[in-house]
């Protein structure tokens, strides 16, 4: 490091406010290094709190290891699912998964369209869930398959047997989704780092680190014309993630809503999936968000503001969410179909599983109406809690959609009940164990606020203070 | 700042590019080729049997029909496999002690049975019908190939789903006269098939049957 | 440098002469002043994006959104064309009562293909007008360089300019207040 | 529902608000213990005994491996390699004979049908007939000769027996006894009368757990003379079953009653001109016929005398102050003279038989509706009382030597015979069986006894007619047949069984022309004129009335729904068909009706210790809708602790209650409540429609005032409900009918189904997890009041919908639609998305969770169909409508260059079907029979509502109420 970094980095981590998105005194130094320091410090400098984290999050890695050796060596009647509920965990934890994810995709792409300042401290950090959270998601569809080892039967292929998918299936529409959604997320993040993979090749310490970063920046150098091309490229990607983002929660919910089950048939899923989708993910923003900022003392740079903002958008989804509900119950009310109906009746009181949605609407309705007080916004504690109680309601919500809604379809005689089994258990631990190893790696190893936009901020903030002095 | 790089590195990464998607399409086409080899297939692949019977050798030279052996070709499902008997039936008399047909006499005097390697073997959830190829002028030749050439058997054709659902769609481009089912020289597509093709599919009311039920149950 | 090399006349030792400024504003200011001089081999390396910046140093055509345009075109086509190829041609089958060809089905197919080939064309266009990968580029040789990708904002004159001359381009960039002007070797 | 329809309820606790109601509604599906892949699962056991040959493979695209091809070295004249023969043989159940067609393989007896041509089968068998393929390649069959347990040789036992033979021979044979079940076949009666003559004071005893004995205590008692009965349900109008379930497979000709029965009731509703025949049944133990009835009378078991009585004095002297049931039963009765038929149940005591035979002769129907013949089986005795006195004489001493030919004593004797215990005071015991079973283990001697399919024998059908019983293999495991016993014994042990029957019968037909005679024997199946001739009884002895008020708690002993006597409990197929009565699988249970169960506190699961003449038994509770009060039902067959790996420690024993006093009900029975939570496994939970209309129905007279009674509007679909145009199948177009008026319930469709596609057992903990793998399930509802509620049965198999909602999801085209129209569904290509589950309306997908198909057991393969893929573990798989049958009738047709003819194409649940509820074809012909049945008005589809266009559509069914009683 040189004496002119020495100075800058002891810049007072002091979290500005809820009106501010940058703390006082900082300028493109001590952005770049406060960012690149959190890479940059020795090993045994990194807050002890990761070590663990990082620990237990691996124990759950294992734990998934065992679960699936033993899926692939019995078969998926290791589950709990069985006839008539042919989906179970897989599939609530699959489209948990992706909702999760589509938070990222929204604060990088589309905050950005709409210009939003406050999205540039937080979208790196959202980008990288969301590759994660989508390889967690899918893992699952894969392993739920009776025969996992065919599951290439799902790509059109030319092949010896001359047979190809099916292309009237949500399931296909699935697999192009799911798999242009995490190329499209990883060469975004990707994209995104590039400047910021420069810096750290500029400012690493070692020669390895250098020439680490160095292959991974592409030999970057910040020329002008560059930067225009950049910048368009970026904007393009941004322009087709917003739709692409909208359309993969809605194909996701035709997997249920082109089937004729009721509960699942249903036009209203598509807009109350994505809602639904990014609720969860900014809950799931916020959860991991708040922790980090601590740990590392970040608070200057990811401020009340950005929490307060994420925690209206919670609202907003939120709200959208409960119309979703409403809607979906006065539907099959005023559509009065017998099917339908009973659908409702059964998931509110007549099954065996009226209870979850009960616990789903206090999750996901009643109690994050607390955000309409500021003084609960402004709790980072309240913030995190509400945050964590709506990621359990969103995880129930598709227990309810997938599970309540199978258990007693058209013909009373085939009726049946389903029960976890420790298996199903496991595998959803596991993944969230993944999710976060995954996590705190990207944390630790790379720069988990995208410094070239940091440094951006401050110029406009050093150019409307220039403007506000005349 | 000194560079971080020499200067080869900027070909040097354009040439690692250019390789790993030449690999990737490399290692694609390999893939395809070799399922389709016939380490795979086991086309062309003559397989060892207990005793080196030669059709080109009773086909050709003695000019043996394939019923006289394969008995219920167009009664079965099963193209049926000799029974001792059957090869005894003439080699009591010729060859009587050749000591390459020994396991042959041994089988008919112990009772115990021969044992063959199957040469043309379908997947099992596959259903094959011999009987009705053979009734509807699909000829032997036109899946076993050239058998009368065989001193020891091999398969011609992959059997390869791809490959019986090419005729399944174009019947008219393989049926023959239902005279000429068992001549083992006779060469589908025959040079007026575009003639006769149509006729006799028209005339033996040959349906082609793409139902996945037509095989597989 | 072979750039260099290649007119004869110019000063062959140096790849160009950069000045280094605290803040883009100058920058902008230096680089409108090299275009007003005739100078226009000439690049500027700047720590994050900086508005006009590009247009300032007289790039104008940008090629990424053409590209990606014709690329979500072909994309859409060729999602839909393999639906529609897969269940007409390839393998016909009667699904649920359904046409060959019941093209609604098709949409999310479609649109995700055309998605995809969009955005990879985008980033893949991206770093191929960029040149990059790049690793080696002789502004690396400048030691002050590496505050580019932190707080330090660089113009950067080439000695292929046509107008360029060692002593007259320097004494050029020294007017415009740099924290210095350095020598970039090729 | 229609407007005026009964009350539901969802379960018993709701009707009764009990505390356990609110468990109920939290979970509907009590005792089900979340477990993860149970390690005590009983499927490891299965694997040995469930389904499916080995062979279809699971994934595409792999090297194959090396296959043999091993030909014969001298092949059989008649054989076509790879082409099925069919022989005729029979099947005794209880001694008295069926007629059946085996399908056989390369040598391997793979299908059992029924023999058209054999009168108590016209073509159909039950599910127990269809089962016993399975037990032929049953590995737990006993596979050796042995002596005190070590193995030993069929010499040696010669010898021995022929020593202690001999022995007694000194005697004049005292000493010596037989005792087998009821005989009758002609051969083996007459070889053992050869033996009594020799050896005169040898004894022959019979005792069949289950036979008929106050059917014949009945018919002496009344004629005094044992006449055998014969119902000509064809004939009737009016049918009063006394406690007799002549429709279930306990009654002998039942295939033929049920047959003659729902002819009739199709017929009506066919031409729609004259009414269904009127059943009224009085039980205390619900039972199929019991499911079938206009009216049922629900009482205990032991009120069924009383009942008889009473009617029969309302027959004699109509008075004002008898119930009116009984007053409208007289009316009906009375007014049908000789055109009804009043039935007593094999299970109901002599007293009852001798009633319904005076009324029958009272009313005309003898000779008529009813028919009398000599006794079927030979030398026909108490066989209660003979058993009795053997079990006596081994007390004394006297029983030096006792050879059992077949039968199971020590598990199934009358408990207060001690048979065990006097067993072992005999010297030489000796016993021939299927299985080293419980007698076995407790006799010197065991020899495997051949399995029908593998013997020659011979056997009288409940008409009288003589069958004939011959092998399609040879025996497996080296068994022997009773008669090659009973040639040992008379010094001829080298005869061949074959012989002996053969030599039989050339005395019974001393013609020239024997051999030609015996060939056609041998390809019918039975010998032409041996069906006895009516006989006109006596005048019948009015019964002496003992009709004692029965008091306390009622204990009913009955044969298993599913397993029978017990005699084939080891045979997978069974356990796990869901018992008609309540779906239940793999145990028995101790019935009880709503009412009783509240008033003495007990509840579904609750395991109780019952009381009986001193013996107690500890069983599970099930509470059954429509069983009588005060009473309890158990049933024999488990608690088996050596039938077997299937069958051992499963259930509870009733014969440890039974006594030779009660030997099918008694009173004074008792119980505590032990303990709860039994986990039963069971195929359907939900008891009720649910105000929804899977199954539709209406009276005769409402049918006629709306005919479309089947089809309300909002059920109906205008083909315009879809854009897209309906796809035109022109070829064939295979479509399926079940007719609800004639179907019965009886489950044998689902057996045959499993038997014809190799389809997999699952074991309990499977099933408890809703994984059971039938294709074809028989769905039963409830209607109605709790305590007496209406019950319906509907096959369901799959629709094989024209808008199979199951294929639009199925991402890679592993069920698709054939050019006829079928609902495809290619296992080899099936990935286990299982999405084509989820969509299915009519839930008939089965999935294989794991490897359920045994790839392990050799023996068992033998069963299987080779012309049905073995399914894998991950796949989907589902009524195919028999698409191999289909497939071979066409390629047969195509060779011949001829059409399909209509009915050529039978599927193997419409084959079985003794109801011939389930018609098959195409329905491009309009005069195929199901084309024509399609166009009836009661003709509906399950759910048509949702535009699935199934291929499976319901005839609605007509009852035919007494108006009198509707009324009250």
């Amino acid at each position: 490091m040189k004496p002119e970094d020495q100075e800058s980095t002891n810049v007072a981590t002091l979290d500005p406010g809820p009106d501010k998105i940058i703390g006082p005194g900082h300028d493109y130094g001590t952005v770049t290094d406060e960012i690149s320091g959190v890479v940059l410090r020795p090993f045994l400098k990194t807050p002890p709190q990761m070590f663990i984290g990082f620990a237990i999050a691996f124990i759950l890695v294992n734990l998934l290891m065992v679960a699936v050796t033993w899926l692939f060596v019995r078969g998926v009647g290791v589950w709990g699912i069985t006839m008539p509920v042919a989906w179970g965990f897989a599939i609530v934890n699959f489209v948990w998964w992706i909702g999760i994810g589509h938070a990222g995709t929204l604060i990088s792409a589309i905050l950005l369209l709409l210009k939003q300042d406050w999205r540039t401290s937080i979208n790196r950090f959202a980008e990288a869930m969301t590759l994660f959270a989508v390889a967690c998601a899918g893992m699952f569809p894969v392993l739920h398959l009776g025969r996992p080892w065919l599951a290439y039967w799902l790509l059109p292929y030319p092949n010896t047997m001359w047979l190809w998918p099916q292309p009237r299936s949500p399931l296909i529409w699935d697999v192009f989704a799911v798999s242009t959604y995490a190329t499209v997320s990883i060469i975004f993040w990707f994209t995104g780092l590039i400047p910021d993979l420069a810096t750290m090749r500029d400012k690493a310490g070692n020669a390895t680190t250098r020439k680490i970063f160095g292959v991974l920046a592409l030999g970057w150098r910040g020329s002008a014309k560059h930067w225009a091309r950049y910048q368009k490229a970026y904007l393009l990607l941004a322009g087709l993630s917003t739709p692409l983002v909208i359309s993969v929660h809605s194909v996701v919910s035709f997997d249920f809503a082109v089937a004729i089950l009721p509960g699942w048939h249903t036009t209203i899923f598509p807009p109350y999936f994505v809602a639904g989708a990014i609720y969860s993910g900014f809950a799931m923003v916020l959860t991991l968000a708040i922790p980090v900022r601590r740990w590392y003392h970040l608070e200057d740079l990811i401020t009340m503001r950005h929490i307060e903002c994420m925690s209206k958008v919670m609202l907003g989804t939120g709200l959208i969410v409960a119309y979703g509900y409403a809607m979906e119950a006065f539907m099959a009310w005023y559509s009065g179909g017998q099917f339908e109906r009973y659908a409702f009746v059964n998931r509110m009181w007549e099954g065996g599983y009226w209870w979850t949605y009960w616990i789903l609407i206090l999750c996901n309705i009643a109690i994050p109406q607390l955000l309409w007080s500021r003084r609960v916004r402004m709790s980072i504690p309240a913030v995190f809690v509400i945050a964590l109680i709506v990621n359990v309601g969103m995880w129930l919500e598709r227990f309810v959609i997938v599970v309540t809604s199978l258990t007693r379809d058209f013909v009373p005689s085939s009726w049946g009940t389903y029960y976890p089994t420790i298996w199903d258990w496991s595998t959803y631990l596991g993944t969230i164990g993944v999710f976060l190893c995954l996590m705190f790696l990207f944390i630790r190893g790379l720069p988990a606020i995208s410094i070239f936009e940091m440094r951006e901020v401050v110029h406009h903030n050093a150019e409307s203070e220039h403007a506000h002095r005349d | 700042m000194a560079q971080l790089f020499p200067r080869s590195s900027n070909s040097l990464a354009k040439i690692i590019i250019a390789a790993v998607v030449l690999t990737g399409g490399g290692v694609l086409w390999a893939a395809y080729t070799l399922n389709a080899g016939s380490f795979t297939t086991g086309v062309d692949v003559a397989v060892d049997q207990s005793i080196p019977f030669s059709h080109k050798h009773h086909v050709a030279d003695d000019g043996i029909d394939c019923r006289y052996c394969h008995t219920s070709v167009e009664t079965s499902s099963f193209a049926g496999l000799p029974p001792t008997e059957t090869c005894m039936s003439c080699h009591s008399q010729i060859w009587a002690n050749a000591p390459m047909l020994e396991p042959v006499r041994e089988s008919f005097r112990s009772g115990k049975s021969l044992e063959w390697v199957r040469v043309h073997d379908l997947p099992d959830f596959v259903y094959f019908n011999h009987s009705i190829h053979v009734n509807k002028g699909i000829g032997c030749s036109t899946c076993h190939g050239r058998v009368y050439t065989m001193p020891l058997t091999y398969k011609t054709n992959t059997l390869y789903m791809r490959w019986c659902v090419e005729c399944h769609r174009n019947p008219e481009k393989h049926v023959r006269p239902r005279d000429q089912v068992f001549n083992p020289t006779y060469e589908t597509p025959a040079p007026n098939q575009s003639e006769i093709g149509p006729r006799l599919v028209a005339q033996y009311k040959i349906q082609s049957l793409t139902d996945c039920v037509t095989c597989h149950r | 440098m072979l750039t260099a090399t290649k007119n004869p006349g110019q000063h062959p030792r140096v790849y160009g002469l950069m000045a280094e400024f605290d803040a883009p504003e100058p920058l902008l200011e230096a680089a409108r002043r090299a275009r007003e001089e005739g100078y226009r081999n000439m690049d500027a390396y700047t720590p994050m994006p900086i508005e006009g910046l590009a247009e300032a140093i007289g790039f104008q055509t940008n090629w990424v959104q053409r590209l990606v345009f014709v690329a979500g075109v072909l994309g859409g086509t060729g999602g839909f064309m393999l639906c529609w190829w897969m269940s007409v041609v390839a393998y016909p089958h009667i699904v649920a009562g359904r046409p060959l060809n019941s093209w609604p089905a098709y949409v999310p197919t479609t649109f995700e293909s055309m998605v995809l080939v969009a955005c990879l064309t985008a980033v893949i266009g991206m770093l191929a007008l960029n040149g990059l990968p790049q690793h080696y580029h002789p502004v690396f040789n400048v030691p002050q360089f590496a505050r580019a990708s932190r707080d330090r904002f660089f113009l950067c004159i080439e000695s292929t300019d046509p107008k360029f001359s060692f002593e007259e381009t320097r004494a050029f960039l020294e007017q415009l207040q740099p924290r210095g002007v350095m020598e970039v070797e090729p | 529902m229609t407007k005026d329809s009964p009350q539901y309820w969802r379960s018993l606790e709701e009707l009764a608000q009990t505390e356990e109601f609110r468990a109920f509604v939290e979970d509907e599906f009590p005792n089900r213990t979340p477990d993860w892949n149970d390690p005590t699962s009983r499927r490891r056991f299965l694997t040995l005994m469930g389904a499916s040959i080995a062979l279809a493979g699971a994934s595409a695209c792999t090297v194959q491996p090396k296959e043999m091809i091993v030909p014969y070295v001298r092949q059989p004249e008649e054989f076509i390699p790879g082409r099925p023969l069919f022989y005729a043989t029979s099947v005794s159940t209880a001694g008295i004979a069926t007629g059946l067609l085996v399908e056989s393989h390369e040598g391997r007896p793979t299908k059992i049908e029924g023999n058209p041509l054999h009168p108590s089968s016209l073509g159909a068998t039950d599910a127990t007939m269809q089962a016993s393929v399975l037990t032929l390649y049953d590995p737990d069959r006993s596979q050796t000769v042995t002596r005190n347990g070590n193995i030993s040789g069929w010499g040696s036992f010669i010898t021995a027996l022929t020593e202690a033979r001999d022995a007694a021979g000194l005697k004049q044979g005292a000493g010596f006894r037989l005792l087998t079940g009821t005989v009758t076949s002609p051969t083996l009666a007459a070889q053992i009368q050869d033996f009594l003559a020799g050896f005169p004071a040898a004894k022959w005893h019979r005792y069949e757990p289950c036979g008929r004995h106050s059917v014949r205590a009945g018919a002496v008692a009344a004629f005094g003379q044992p006449f055998n009965t014969i119902y000509r349900f064809d004939r009737a109008a009016v049918i009063v079953s006394l406690d007799a379930d002549f429709l279930g497979p306990s009654m002998p000709g039942n295939l033929r009653y049920v047959r003659d029965y729902s002819d009739r009731r199709r017929a009506a509703a066919e031409n729609a001109t004259s009414p269904p025949p009127r059943l009224y049944v009085a039980e205390g133990t619900p039972s199929i016929t019991g499911g079938m009835a206009e009216h049922k009378f629900r009482m205990r078991t032991s009120e069924v005398e009383a009942f008889a009585a009473s009617l029969a004095q309302e027959l004699q002297s109509p008075s004002s102050e008898s119930s009116p049931d009984v007053r409208a039963l007289a009316q009906d009765l009375s007014a049908h003279r000789g055109a009804a038929i009043v039935v007593a149940g094999d299970h109901q005591p002599s007293n009852v038989h001798v009633i319904a035979h005076a009324i029958n002769q009272m009313l005309g129907n003898t000779g008529k509706t009813v028919v009398y013949t000599d006794p079927v089986e030979a030398g026909p005795i108490d066989e209660v009382a003979s058993l009795t006195e053997l079990v006596n004489d081994m007390r004394s001493g006297e029983v030096e030597t006792l050879l059992m030919l077949g039968g199971n004593p020590v598990y199934d004797a009358p408990a207060d015979l001690n048979f065990l215990q006097e067993l072992k005071k005999v010297k030489t015991r000796a016993h021939l069986g299927l299985y080293s079973n419980e007698t076995a283990a407790w006799c010197h001697w065991h020899i495997p006894e051949a399995h029908y399919l593998e013997a020659w024998s011979d056997a009288r059908a409940y008409d009288g007619s003589a069958s004939i019983v011959q092998p399609l293999i040879a025996p497996l495991y080296g068994g022997k047949t009773p008669h090659e016993l009973m040639n040992a014994l008379t010094n001829q042990a080298d005869r061949s069984s074959h012989d002996t029957v053969r030599d039989f019968w050339r005395t019974q037909h001393p013609a020239q022309d024997f051999d030609e005679f015996w060939q056609i024997s041998l390809h019918d199946g039975l010998i032409a004129g041996t069906t006895f001739i009516e006989k006109i009884p006596p005048a019948v002895r009015p019964a002496a009335l003992s009709v004692a008020r029965v008091t306390g708690l009622e204990i009913v002993f009955r044969p298993d729904p599913s397993v029978g006597d017990g005699s084939l409990s080891n045979n997978a197929w069974l356990q796990e068909m869901p018992k008609p009565q309540n779906k239940m699988t793999w145990d028995n249970a101790v019935w009880i009706s709503p009412t009783s169960a509240q008033k003495y506190g007990v509840t579904t699961g609750d395991v109780i210790e019952i009381a009986f003449e001193g013996r107690k038994v500890d069983g599970p509770v099930w509470i059954l809708p429509g069983h009588a009060d005060e009473s309890l039902t158990v049933h024999f067959g488990y608690g088996r602790t050596r039938a077997g790996k299937v069958a051992n420690a499963i259930g509870f024993s009733a014969y440890a209650l039974r006594t030779t006093a009660a030997i099918w009900h008694g009173s004074g029975a008792a119980f505590t409540r032990k303990s709860s939570g039994y986990p039963f496994a069971t195929t359907q939970h939900t008891q009720t429609m649910e105000e929804r209309d899977p199954f539709r129905a209406a009276t005769f007279d409402e049918y006629h005032q709306n005919p479309e009674f089947a089809n309300p509007e909002d059920k109906h679909v205008s083909p315009e409900t879809t854009l897209f145009p309906m796809w035109g199948y022109e070829a064939h177009k295979w479509g399926m009918s079940i007719d609800l008026t004639a179907c019965i319930g009886c489950q044998a469709c689902t057996i045959a189904c499993q038997s014809e596609n190799n389809i997999p057992v699952v074991g309990k903990a499977e099933v408890a997890k809703g994984r059971h793998m039938n294709w074809l399930r028989v769905d039963r509802y409830y209607e109605g009041s709790l305590d007496d509620p209406q019950v319906s049965y509907q096959p369901v198999p799959c629709m094989h919908c024209e808008n199979a909602l199951c294929e639009l999801v199925c991402p890679v085209a592993a069920t698709v639609h054939s050019a006829e129209g079928l609902n495809e569904m290619v296992y080899n290509r099936c990935v286990g998305t299982r999405y084509c589950s989820n969509n299915c309306p009519y839930k008939v997908r089965r999935f294989n969770f794991f490897l359920y198909a045994d790839w392990d057991t050799q023996s068992l393969f033998g069963a299987r169909n080779p012309d049905v893929s073995v399914r894998s573990r991950g796949v989907m798989e589902k009524c195919s409508y028999c698409v191999q049958r289909i497939n071979t009738a066409k390629i047969e047709s195509e060779k011949q260059d001829r059409p399909l003819a209509d009915g050529e194409i039978v599927t193997a649940c419409q084959q079985v079907c003794p109801a011939q509820a389930i018609v098959f074809g195409d329905l491009n012909d309009p005069n195929s029979r199901v084309s024509k049945l399609k166009r009836q008005q009661r003709n509906y589809g399950l759910l048509e509502e949702l535009n699935s266009r199934p291929r499976t559509t319901y005839l609605a069914r007509l009852r035919n109420p007494n108006p009198e009683l509707e009324k009250g």
